[in-house]
């Protein structure tokens, strides 16, 4: 599971959007591919690579949904209010799986709502007959139907009180790991991120600024944006002590600071920062990257910075599945 | 510090029922939602107390009881001691100020800065000599500075942070001595929230004002906090100072909040201690109202209402639990039995 | 049931404020009808107490008796469908508008469904394909939008109708060929009345067809925003079906609204009538109005105020069947 | 799974601000597209024809020219080999350079006409507008506000109002109140009656909505009175509603006095007797088909359009667009005097409310064969 974390205005949405290439206008993407790698089904070897980008859009179809789903912040927006939970699964299963009849479209639809826990009358009910978690669980029991191999979770959890949070989230791991999809985890929580994600990105201002395993960013984040935002989350132990945040507020994305965009706001900010924008690149030997000047070249990096990545197992690499990348 | 200081402001068995039409129309039926029972709290000078729960807990309604925007059902409360005026008197608007969730909603965007700060100003009458002086003064005690920057601009050109900044300033405008601070945070982004709250914080050392903080975030509260209330479906179920709440919570929802809540420092994956969604406040659960989801409801539970039991001093939690064997047996003809145990030991285990 | 009888309060509610509207308006404004009927009467010879007495009894009006009785002999009346006598048709006002409705009734049912569903189709292409071609039909619709229904009858005239000067391609007077055909259930009778529908037909779908168009297209638009529809994109139904959630969702609020757009098109539809003459209750609405005949006036006012409210009652039914949220909270 | 590099050109449109409810800038600024540029000038056209119009007209509006007075036609279906008597109507002039837009069939110049009753059209609608924006305000402010019992009782009020088809009461209540012909006064307020519901119910929908918004608790908060509260803090959030309900208002009223007009309820406008316009203008069919269809598509779409960007900041009601249409109403009617000799007679017989003996005789026709065969 990839996290994705950053304050509202960071470009997650978006970036989850245009990899399923479903912006709206005016929004356009101006350049760069989405690279999604189908995994061999039924062991018949790679079916091969998609540009969803460039994809036409009877294949793009193909891919939605079937390959990628989504779930999104609020599920009561994301059902369609006027017809009930078990038409908007029929609709689903019914353009998807062209075979497949009408009572065993309703018995798996039922199928897949035991699954997050939900009972299957709930397929009579209607969006609004239905709490916020219920509305959600029936979110991702939709998202699975069609055993998709990348799930996009923005934000899935966000207006739920936390016990509903911790529910579904338990839920969701669950099925992961039965299932084996992966899984892009969007949200402004890093302390739930950190608990949550096999693997961290941190986005500002519209870029991608750091990604590291989950508990090497925890603690020993090499981004100045990523230890201010880890010091926001107050910890549930220990002595109390004050606690800075990060000074100044984000930026207005119509009037973007030169250089590196946090520079305002970083307290290591260097002459070049104001200059010129940072490239994400990996440090060496650490299996992570990071998009700032403070780890480039003979920069010296602050202590902070520069804690050691704790001693964790490598993790299994899970295959690549898709790919962002800038053209 | 004065162990014993009297409370500025007390809410004393405040009650709040609202009144619901299930449907519009001529045979709709009134139905009434408990939405605050018997809660109190005292909110003592130089300290903020906060208020935990869920939504639908009745902590804002908790905060509006004591701003007086609604009148309870039953119940008083006490401003220094003396049951608050009838009405909503500029006395008492005087000491008493409310700051709001949504800075986006709680400034009106057709009038400047200065219109919001210097409104209270005139209508009480403070520093009637010096207006802008006491803007400027304002603004710069909420860390807007230079203040001149701030005092022509309409909401919409500050950030959220700005926003609620220039909302504190206009509650503080008055010079209470008591602020309710409703979710102040929850809609601000996450590089900004610790700001506020250490905003809020200094207004408490320096100003000595007392804080009521009502949030549903359970680590911010213990940041911030002296003393931490937790409330669920409109009862107050357990109170504590704040590290002694969350290390060592006495209330079986307590602990739920907390294992649920986002903590990295986590080692092992959360066990939920409970499950289930907040009952509904319409037809609330006979007894604790917990019991329902509680995994060590017991008999009584089902039927009577826990009282408060003094877990140690200052830590006291409404769940029968705590109750010593004898009290319990007084009131629940011999079930004694009870275990004590799992609570005993998964408090341990923190 | 409790919304939908809440509504039907309100129409109760306003039919009687119809009725007492033009109960009263007669009664208490100086000049009443029954003084100009009897200047009307002397013209022709001499009017005496009894002539007077039988014009006050013929228009309702008992100067002898207290305003309530008559307002409760009104009322009764009205509950028995008696409407009063129209002196200048010397007949029932009843029995006259019950020979004006159906022709009032058919045209306006066609014309609201044709440019109600029409307007529902082409305002939902129009939004989805926004930034194409489609773009074009906008001005027209907002052209045809801002024509008042009148106008565009006597120009539909001008150009196709037969009184008209140009192609006179269409019947544009009178509800069927009164010269050459009988009422009746024959060929060339139904042949005609068709013949002569189609112009004012046509007027009343054109320009309340236009209003559809724009503001179930505002709608789309705005729906198409709405997640639900993103995600049905995400789940790569194709796209009519997800045109179809956005419409459905996005005719909701029209439906709501159909209060306004019933008004104006009834509004619309009586000065089309009087345009093309067409005999249904909009023309003999002017008609009466023009020969002082007061009782057939108020019996017309009353019957179509009627008829909106049934129609808004007929459009709350359908916002219930179609919204669940509605249907429960009904 | 990896994220590479990834560049997003394009910012996304939710910033850490949102979009003010009503930014003062928005009226002062006004948008330049052409549309709204188009909006104004036609706008302001018609603000100086109303005002000067009367003075500029090349003649007076009533004056007829008795060199064509004597011209007759014979109206079709009377005569000989008919049943009824000959009768004739006067020969409208077509367009010349002493008559711009030709003469009436009383030998009035058109164009005089137009100039001249510009000002009453104009006048009645914004006296109409402003009485029921007053009116809406009122009632729909303080069924908003207060809420309750004053709510339900104010809001059955605008949905009985609403519920009435508007023209009906209109035609009504104009036939039945004495001197509404004469007294534009009158005019007004019967339109202003049938027309305030609208703007009520949205204004009522606002101010409940602005009622719960924290900022106005946070005035109550501060110890703000009431009315402060009103006039201060909710009202000016209201003002681009009510400035844009205003001009539809305005668009609403001006289309039903022509259409009052049309019917001969209110009056010419030009203060001539009751239902003189009714008569067919002139007769030249194929005139300036081209002017009436370009000035009726720029106003139509360029006046709907100056609502849609001027009043962005308001998100105006879907109601909106639909109520631009009456805008160019008011024009309408002057393109309708033009044109209405085109069907005179027999699809406007009815103007025989004056002594025009043709056209009595005609209906007389009308109604001897519908009565034997209708009713």
């Amino acid at each position: 599971m990839l996290g994705l974390a950053g304050e509202s205005g960071s470009g997650k949405t978006t970036l989850a959007l245009a990899a399923m290439r479903l912006l709206r206008a005016p929004a356009l993407i101006t350049s760069g591919e989405v690279l999604f790698h189908s995994r061999p089904i039924g062991g018949d070897g790679p079916k091969g690579t998609v540009d969803l980008l460039a994809a036409g859009l009877d294949d793009l179809r193909e891919v939605r949904w079937s390959e990628i789903a989504v779930v999104l912040q609020s599920a009561l927006n994301s059902l369609n209010p006027v017809t009930t939970i078990g038409a908007q699964f029929d609709d689903l299963l019914r353009v998807h799986r062209p075979g497949m009849p009408g009572s065993e479209r309703w018995s798996r639809a039922g199928e897949l709502l035991d699954m997050v826990g939900m009972n299957a009358d709930r397929l009579r009910s209607y969006p609004h007959e239905l709490s916020g978690g219920m509305r959600q669980r029936a979110m991702i029991a939709m998202a699975l139907a069609l055993e998709p191999q990348i799930m996009i979770l923005d934000e899935p959890t966000t207006a739920l009180d936390v016990v509903t949070q911790r529910e579904i989230l338990e839920e969701l791991m669950g099925l992961r790991d039965r299932l084996g999809f992966a899984a892009l985890f969007i949200t402004h929580d890093l302390s739930l991120l950190v608990e949550l994600a096999d693997e961290i990105a941190v986005m500002y201002a519209g870029r991608l600024m750091e990604r590291a395993p989950a508990a090497s960013l925890f603690h020993a984040p090499r981004l100045p944006y990523t230890h201010g935002l880890l010091n926001c989350f107050p910890p549930m132990h220990g002595k109390r002590a004050r606690m800075e945040g990060i000074p100044g507020s984000p930026p207005d994305l119509r009037d973007l600071p030169s250089g590196c965009a946090f520079h305002p706001r970083c307290p290591w900010a260097l002459e070049k920062c104001k200059q010129a924008i940072p490239r994400l690149e990996p440090i060496s030997g650490s299996g992570r990257e990071v998009a700032c000047w403070l780890h480039h070249d003979d920069a010296k990096v602050p202590a902070e910075l520069a804690k050691a990545d704790p001693r964790t197992e490598p993790r299994q690499r899970v295959p690549t599945l898709i790919q962002v990348s800038k053209k | 510090m004065n162990v014993a200081a009297a409370p500025v402001l007390e809410g004393r068995d405040l009650t709040k029922y609202f009144q619901v039409r299930q449907s519009r129309g001529l045979f709709a039926r009134r139905l009434s939602v408990h939405a605050v029972e018997n809660v109190s709290v005292r909110l003592e000078a130089g300290k903020v107390t906060a208020v935990v729960g869920e939504s639908g807990a009745g902590k804002s309604t908790v905060a509006r009881l004591l701003a007086r925007i609604i009148r309870p059902d039953s119940g008083q409360v006490l401003l220094d001691g003396r049951p608050a005026p009838g009405g909503r008197p500029r006395s008492y608007a005087k000491q008493v100020q409310m700051v709001f969730q949504d800075p986006f909603a709680s400034l009106n965007s057709v009038h400047r800065v200065r219109h919001n700060l210097v409104r209270p100003l005139k209508i009480h009458h403070v520093a009637d000599d010096n207006v802008e002086g006491a803007v400027a003064d304002l603004l710069r005690r909420v860390a807007l500075k230079p203040p001149g920057h701030f005092t022509e601009k309409f909401p919409h050109e500050l950030s959220g942070g700005q926003r609620q900044r220039v909302a504190i300033a206009r509650a503080l405008a008055v010079k209470p001595r008591v602020l309710i601070a409703d979710e102040p945070v929850s809609m601000l982004d996450v590089s900004i929230r610790l700001g506020v709250l250490n905003l809020l914080a200094d207004l408490r050392d320096k100003e000595q004002l007392a804080i009521l903080y009502v949030t549903h975030d359970i680590a911010s509260a213990r940041y911030l906090a002296d003393t931490v209330v937790v409330m669920y479906a409109g009862q107050l179920v357990e109170s504590a100072p704040s590290v002694e709440l969350t290390d060592n919570p006495a209330h079986p929802y307590t602990q739920l909040l907390l294992s649920a809540a986002p903590d990295p420092d986590r080692v092992e994956p959360p066990q939920l201690a409970g499950r289930g969604a907040p009952p509904s406040l319409i037809t609330p659960p006979s007894g604790c109202r917990f019991h329902p989801r509680c995994p060590y409801a017991m008999d009584i539970c089902k039927q009577q209402v826990p009282p408060s039991f003094a877990v140690s001093p200052d830590h006291i939690a409404a769940c029968w639990l705590h109750a010593k064997p004898a009290e319990r047996v007084a009131s629940n003809n011999g079930l004694s039995t009870a275990p004590v145990g799992p609570l005993e030991q998964d408090t341990k285990k923190r | 049931m409790g919304a939908l009888l809440r509504r039907l309060g309100v129409y109760i509610l306003a039919a009687w404020v119809a009725l007492t509207v033009s109960f009263l308006l007669p009664r208490v404004v100086p000049g009443n009808p029954v003084a100009g009927a009897v200047a009307r009467a002397s013209q022709s010879g001499n009017c005496n107490a009894g002539c007077i007495k039988a014009i006050e009894e013929q228009l309702g009006f008992d100067v002898h008796k207290s305003l309530w009785d008559q307002y409760v002999q009104y009322l009764g009346n009205l509950a028995h469908g008696d409407l009063g006598h129209s002196w200048s048709e010397n007949a029932p006002v009843g029995s006259l508008i019950l020979s004006y409705l159906p022709w009032t009734l058919v045209l306006l049912g066609i014309a609201t469904t044709v440019s109600f569903l029409g307007g529902s189709v082409v305002g939902t292409l129009i939004a989805w394909r926004r930034g194409t071609w489609a773009d074009w039909l906008i001005p027209f619709a907002t052209f045809f939008q801002a024509l008042p229904y009148f106008f565009l009858g006597i120009v539909l005239v001008l150009v196709f109708g037969q009184t008209g000067t140009m192609l006179k391609w269409f019947q544009s007077l009178f509800g069927y060929d009164i010269y050459a055909t009988t009422p009746g259930f024959t060929v060339s009778y139904v042949e005609s009345v068709f013949g002569h529908a189609i112009l004012p037909a046509t007027t009343v779908i054109l320009a309340s067809m236009a209003g559809f168009i724009l503001s179930i297209r505002n709608q789309v638009i705005t729906t198409m925003d709405e997640d639900f529809v993103l995600v049905a994109q995400a789940k790569g139904l194709p796209t009519r079906t997800v045109i179809w959630y956005a419409a459905r969702n996005a005719l909701l609020p029209v439906v709501a609204n159909f209060t306004i757009a019933i008004s104006l098109i009834v509004g619309g539809q009586i000065l089309v009538e009087i345009v093309f003459n067409y005999p249904g209750i909009g023309f003999h609405l002017y008609d009466a109005l023009s020969k002082l005949d007061y009782t057939l006036v108020q019996g017309i006012f009353v019957v179509i105020t009627l008829v909106v409210l049934a129609a808004n009652l007929l459009a709350d039914v359908v916002y219930v069947m179609l919204d669940p949220r509605a249907r429960q909270a009904a | 799974m990896t994220i590479d590099t990834t560049t997003l050109s394009q910012t996304p449109a939710t910033g850490p601000t949102p979009e003010p409810i009503f930014q003062r800038t928005a009226i002062l600024r006004l948008p330049r597209s052409p549309k709204v540029i188009a909006g104004l000038v036609i706008l302001a056209v018609f603000g100086v024809v109303a005002i000067i119009g009367r003075w500029i007209a090349p003649y007076s509006p009533n004056a007829t020219d008795t060199q064509n007075w004597v011209q007759r036609v014979l109206v079709p279906g009377t005569g000989e080999g008919t049943p009824f008597p000959a009768n004739y109507y006067p020969l409208p002039l077509p367009p010349s350079a002493a008559h711009w837009l030709g003469t009436s069939v009383f030998a009035q110049d058109v164009f005089s006409q137009l100039l001249a009753s510009t000002q009453a059209t104009l006048f009645v609608g914004l006296l109409a507008a402003s009485i029921a924006t007053v009116l809406s305000v009122v009632i729909g402010v303080s069924a908003g506000y207060f809420g309750g019992g004053t709510d339900e009782g104010l809001s059955l009020l605008s949905n009985v109002f609403l519920a009435i088809p508007a023209l009906p009461l209109l035609i009504v209540l104009a036939d039945y109140v004495p001197r509404a012909g004469s007294s534009i006064l009158l005019v007004a307020a019967i339109i202003a009656v049938t027309t305030w519901a609208y703007t009520s119910r949205t204004l009522r929908a606002q101010t409940l909505s602005l009622r719960n918004r924290d900022f106005v608790e946070a005035a109550r908060v501060s110890g703000e009175g009431r009315l402060r509260i009103i006039l201060v803090e909710v009202l000016p959030n209201l003002i681009p509603i009510v400035a844009a309900s205003f001009l539809f208002t305005t668009l609403t009223a001006m289309y039903a006095y022509v259409a009052i007009a049309f019917l001969g309820l209110a009056g010419a406008p030009t203060g001539s007797p009751a239902g003189l316009w009714n008569y067919p203008a002139f007769a030249w069919p194929s005139s300036a088909p081209a002017w009436r269809c370009s000035t009726s598509a720029s106003t139509s779409s360029s006046i709907p359009g100056f609502e849609r960007r001027g009043f962005r900041a308001v998100r105006p009601s879907r109601r909106a667009s639909r109520r631009g249409r009456h805008w160019a109403s008011r024009r309408s009617w002057a393109i309708d005097q033009r044109t209405r000799h085109l069907e005179w007679a027999p699809n406007r017989m009815w103007c025989s409310r004056s002594t025009d003996s043709a056209s009595t005789t005609a209906m007389a026709t009308m109604r001897s064969t519908r009565s034997s065969t209708v009713t």
